[in-house]
């Protein structure tokens, strides 16, 4: 038999239990059957993932299409392309501490928010803010490193913070705080910024020398992904096989929390897991060019390409929680 | 020989260009993507164009490098005095001292942050705590291997502890003084831009930090040259008054055979 | 361009006297202190002082049960086989070094020589190589009261005439601006006597301050040295190689053994002040010369065969 | 005098422990919590809860750190004593490295990454490029400040300009290149752990980033204590070898006055 | 406990001479180069070398056209006062300095000493400090060829012995693994000398090399040094303060003047070798100190006016 294709994956951050599918898919050997031999590697953030892939240094990773979006745009023969969207609702989020006094986003006006510079939620902010004609000027945004952002919200340094759902509720719970009784989430999916966020990209190089390997890695990952949607008990095991350091009761309440808020849609009941819609799409993309001041719109193929998503039927996923 | 001073100078400049020139053709030889290395004129290009932009991240960055570096000297100086006289000092303060500098400041930063609020007060922090132990050391090790003769002759007049540190240590041991501060000056960057990068609304450590969240590279790589131009400004400087001051330590006699 | 010379007469001397100028000062350390048993006050003692340096197999014994005392005011030198241990006893004096074992008392207290204004010349001239030997030598004043107080104040440019003035004197004018390493050996040497007269000591302690000179600079600073000691009395311990020096400057002359040392001959030299060159090829001082060489050609002999 | 030898290491160690211990105080009287700055108590049940996993890791970045400092090591002689004998090396390097030294090397990860993948190579890379710098200084300084007189002893045999490093410069340097390899082994921690946080899937420095994504302080301290006791551990080595080295410039009279 | 002991017999001297052992080295250098005016080859020649330090309004003129021709073998002694550029012409003839103008010639070749083995003893005994006393003086072997090659094979306990022979010889046995600090200033002036010996050179440079010792041990080491040089005719130029000294051990003397200098005069010692200590107190050796005496006064007079 011939040699296996060696993928070097990068993660979107370090080791968390939502990322399960991928560890699920190297121990149950779904890699191995596709012949691929894939590496996985943590990462420094989902945005840095199509850093990663554009240099070379990896082939396939985790990370956010909206720096596809705004890679394609500058640079369409090196941006990297989304080939399984996994987490089709968007998880930019403004969670604001409820003695702040915030009660709705007209609330904001007035106070400060604390945000990650770089990150889609802090970049997005003057769409938000643009969409629901709010006067961005009244709004004051402090920059800080993402895990600093929780506990100078808790100590009231800032009023609230622009943060990825699934990051911050769990950070809150480990803060030791209550995220659902203390705190306003305000989703940026609920006030017109319906965005895509994280999946599997792989670099054009690889597209280009070796298809039927990214049709593998896709096939694989969805397997994956699926089997986990099942049982998120055997998923920990292959978390904490590759990566002994983590909470294991924190990393699976993660894990179904993205199943619950990023995965399970009614959009992902119309098309199956891992694909889009394109008019969705290009709206997304909208948001995007005008957000970061882009000076050239991608078009939704050269973001995205279904051509190596198993047919409908095998994308059906089903979750249940365990 | 000012003459040949000059052509010395001119020919180290002409090496340092030649550093540059060097790196450029490498860039474009290899075709290496600019996301990964741009080429030392693209850099200069995006520097000469965002420069109006930058200029108060770089009055920041600077203002505050030099409150932790005069404040981290301070430190310093005070530190490898008491290391360097008292042996208790010194075996009580260097495994604390390394320990503490073993650890990655990017970890301590946070909590700066916590205390102090984000901002000019943590960035002054990071940068002190981060370049005062270089100095430390050198004033410590200078003053412990002051050769007992020269304080002897203070000592014959019945001169305190402190004149003989005021007359004899740390002059002697100002060769290594200017030494730790060419490592000093450049760590009190780092720790100030390292900061910014984790909690600031200004400074060019936040101005790298939105340029790589934007891919801008080349931005990201003018930020690190306008970093390395304010280390080696401060370093010219002091280099001057290292001239001035350790000129006895360096002599090499006027007529020496090579 | 030495610019004294001695020959004989007084022209140098008197040079040297207004150059010095030493202000008298009362000897306010032995007031109320217990008289010695002589009548004048005991400047030095020295009560079975033995130095061993080092620990265990390696110590070195340098000086072994040495009594010697020395009056206020006395000028007494010190002669004696290289390795012997004179240094030794000028840094038990000047308090750099204390004693093994026995007792060292200086200006009525133990172990501070600090009670008293000492000047000292080291064997090595160490200047301070970051500073002008102008600066070097202005150093006790900038340490010792009651100079130091006045240091910052306007007399600096009166200190400085003050060590130029010291500097012509020893042959070295226009060189207080240079830096040390660019004066020859015996330049330093000298600039290292300027150094320890600058604050008009009470209490001389001189290491072959002469050695690195020829005879006649040397010569012509003990023509200054001698004028210094009569005028204003400080206690003297010099160390020299030289008999003749020791015979021309010293009221009494100590002679000591081979390591370790001890002193073995104690005379009092009586030809009358002031002494002039001319006076040490005569032949009472030739003689002086030659007993003291008699006792230590014997000690070395004795050193060699006890050994 | 091995008693009061003995003595003066007991009172220093009672010291550092009264470090501890004030730091414990302060954290119960302030009522400071253990997501802010844990006690080190708990720091060291965390540390010995969690050894046999931490294991693994601290060799991983131990391994890392000492081919990082190694390299270093070697490379800063080097440099150091080209910068130390020439003129020209030294107008040219100095800025230069002055310039490289000020920027912070967690901009230069990812470039490593980017050439070299995730993991050692990288973090080698960077612990070299880190501690390098301050050895440079010293040796380059100290060679550059080595009396001609020493230098005179040599020349009048003869002796070649690679004689008079090997046998007046270089030992003359010693004790400041001891001094600078203090300073440099705590920065190649800094600098492997750097890079794992940045890159790598082991490591002392993704345990730590993932501790603290996970907001498990006191794991995070843990792991800043394993850093800081793996530097007091090679400092400790190295004061051995210095000790043995350097006993020369470091002498005090044995009978010497107070 | 010096174990030598110079009593005018020659006992000492034959010690000396059977642990100096120093192997003839034919002239080699000089084989095949033009021959001098002379019979005798010249080993040094400097043609009116001068030598400033400093450049403009600080220029230090240290030496002003200085012309001297020494033959190989000879044993010159340089005089005069402190300052004068004693130093200055070993440094020129060492190589470790160059003239300012004028031309200097060591073995044949210009400026270069290398031509030659030498060895030095510096005015200041600069041993290193992170070196054994043993070390230091072994350190001439590991530099200069034919030793270096040996030096890292077998013989470096050979070296040793060596060193230890002659540091047992000038007084210094058991001293060998000291360090430097721990000697008193002639103990270390003799280890210095030691070094300067050690790898047995064909030009001796020696500054003021009994500076620091007793009259002694000073004389002693004078035998010691005239039986070498009778053995094996090394080249020497001793910089030296002690008439007594330059008459005992030089077959020619050299009067230089006070700074800049320059030679005045240049005389030759007649007295038959072995020369002893005795014979320096005879009359004919008594005039002729008296001569060079007479010599530097007028010199230094000479220069007082004309400055
Ligand atoms: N710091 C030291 N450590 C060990 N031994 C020492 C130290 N200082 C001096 N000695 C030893 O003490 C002895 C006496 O030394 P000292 O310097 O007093 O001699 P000295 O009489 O001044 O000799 P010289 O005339 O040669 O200067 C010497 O044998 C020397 O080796
Ligand atoms: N490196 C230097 N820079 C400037 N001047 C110097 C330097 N070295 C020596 N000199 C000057 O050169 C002159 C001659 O010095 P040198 O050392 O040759 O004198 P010397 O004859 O050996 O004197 P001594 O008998 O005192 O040792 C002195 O006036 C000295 O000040
Ligand atoms: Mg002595
Ligand atoms: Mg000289």
């Amino acid at each position: 038999r011939a040699e296996d294709t060696t993928i070097k994956f990068t993660l979107g951050w370090k080791t968390q239990g939502s990322d399960a599918a991928f560890f699920y898919a190297k121990d149950n050997g779904y890699f191995k059957e596709e012949g691929l031999n894939v590496v996985i590697d943590q990462g420094e953030g989902s945005g840095a993932t199509v850093t990663r892939i554009m240099s070379g240094a990896y082939d396939a990773g985790f990370g956010d299409v909206n720096a596809i979006i705004q890679n394609a745009s500058t640079r369409p023969q090196d941006a990297p392309v989304m080939v399984y969207m996994m987490w089709n609702q968007p998880p930019f989020a403004i969670v604001a501490k409820n003695a702040s006094g915030i009660k709705t986003i007209k609330d904001f006006e007035g106070h400060t928010l604390g945000g990650a510079q770089g990150t889609p939620t802090t970049r997005l902010l003057p769409v938000f803010v643009h969409k629901n004609g709010l006067d961005g000027e009244k709004i004051k945004v402090s920059n800080m490193a993402p895990n600093l952002q929780e506990p100078m919200l808790i100590k009231g340094d800032i009023d609230a913070a622009l943060v990825f759902n699934i990051t911050s509720y769990f950070n809150l719970v480990l803060n030791r705080q209550d995220p659902d009784k203390d705190f306003k989430w305000f989703s940026f999916g609920d006030y017109g910024l319906d965005l895509y966020s994280n999946g599997v990209m792989v670099s054009r190089k690889l597209i280009a020398s070796n298809p039927k390997a990214v049709a593998g890695l896709v096939r694989a990952i969805n397997k994956g992904a699926i089997a986990v949607a099942k049982d998120q008990n055997a998923a920990m095991k292959a978390a904490l096989n590759y990566d002994n350091l983590i909470n294991v009761d924190v990393e699976k309440r993660r894990l179904q929390y993205s199943f619950e808020k990023l995965i399970v849609s009614p959009e992902m009941k119309d098309i199956g897991v891992g694909d889009v819609k394109d008019e969705r799409m290009a709206r997304a993309i909208g948001f995007i060019v005008e957000g970061y001041q882009l000076t050239r719109t991608p078009t939704p193929a050269e973001v995205f390409s279904r051509e190596f998503l198993p047919p409908r039927a095998e994308r059906e996923l089903v979750y249940t929680a365990n | 020989m000012p003459v040949s001073d000059i052509r010395q100078k001119v020919w180290s400049g002409a090496l340092i260009v030649l550093f540059f020139v060097a790196w450029e053709l490498f860039c474009l030889m290899t075709g290496m993507s600019d996301l990964v290395l741009p080429r030392p004129s693209q850099i200069f290009v995006t520097l000469f164009e965002k420069f109006p932009i930058l200029w108060p991240h770089i009055v920041q960055t600077l203002v505050t490098t030099m409150i932790g570096f005069v404040l981290g000297v301070a430190l310093g100086v005070a530190l490898g005095a008491v290391i360097g006289v008292s042996k208790t000092a010194y075996d009580t303060c260097y495994p604390l001292l390394v320990g503490f500098s073993s650890i990655p400041k990017v970890a301590v930063v946070p909590i700066f942050v916590l205390w102090f609020g984000s901002g000019t007060v943590p960035a002054v922090l990071t940068s002190l705590s981060i370049c005062f132990f270089p100095i430390v050391v050198n004033i410590a090790t200078g003053l412990a291997t002051t050769e007992p003769e020269l304080e002897d002759v203070l000592k014959a007049l019945g001169a305190s502890k402190l004149d003989i540190l005021w007359n004899v240590g740390l002059p002697r041991t100002m060769p290594f003084f200017f030494a730790s501060l060419k490592v000093a000056i450049s760590y009190a960057f780092v720790g100030a831009v390292l900061s910014e990068t984790v909690a600031s609304n200004r400074g060019i450590g936040n101005v790298m930090m939105t340029a790589s969240s934007n891919f801008n590279v080349p931005l990201v790589f003018a930020g690190l040259f306008v970093l390395a131009g304010l280390g080696v400004a401060l370093y010219v400087l002091f280099s001057l008054i290292e001239g001035q001051v350790t000129g006895w330590a360096t002599r090499k006699d006027n007529v020496i055979a090579t | 361009m030495i610019p004294l010379i001695f020959n004989g007469s007084a022209a140098g001397i008197q040079l040297a006297c207004t150059l010095l100028v030493m202000r008298m000062q009362p000897n306010s350390e032995f007031a109320g202190e217990p008289m010695a048993a002589g009548s004048v006050p005991t400047a030095i003692e020295l009560s079975e002082a033995s130095v061993t340096f080092g620990r265990g197999a390696r110590a070195v014994p340098a000086l072994s049960k040495t009594t010697l005392r020395i009056a206020d005011g006395e000028f007494v030198a010190l002669v004696g086989p290289s390795g012997c241990g004179k240094s030794t006893i000028l840094r038990l004096v000047s308090g750099l070094a204390r004693p093994t074992t026995g007792v060292v008392i200086v200006g009525g207290r133990e172990v501070a020589a600090r009670a008293m204004r000492v000047g000292m010349a080291f064997q090595n001239p160490t200047m301070l190589p970051w500073m002008t030997i102008e600066k070097n030598i202005m150093l006790p004043l900038k340490i010792v009261e009651p100079f130091r107080s006045q240091f910052r104040r306007l007399r600096k440019t009166e200190f400085r005439d003050k060590a130029n003035a010291l500097l012509e004197q020893v042959g070295l004018k226009g060189f207080g601006g240079r830096y040390p390493w660019q004066l020859s050996g015996g330049m330093l040497q000298r600039a290292n006597l300027c150094r320890a007269l600058i604050h008009e000591p009470r209490m001389l302690l001189l290491d072959e301050p002469f050695g690195a000179l020829d005879q006649f600079t040397r010569e012509e600073l003990w023509g200054i040295l001698q004028q210094l000691w009569m005028t204003h009395k400080p206690t003297v311990l010099l160390v020299t190689h030289d008999l003749r020096e020791a015979g021309f400057l010293a009221s009494r002359i100590c002679v000591m053994s081979a390591r370790p040392g001890r002193i073995l001959d104690d005379s009092s030299v009586a030809f009358a002040r002031p002494r002039t060159v001319a006076m040490t090829f005569e032949p009472d001082f030739v003689a002086l010369n030659q007993k003291l060489r008699a006792f230590i050609v014997d000690a070395r002999t004795a050193a060699r065969e006890g050994a």
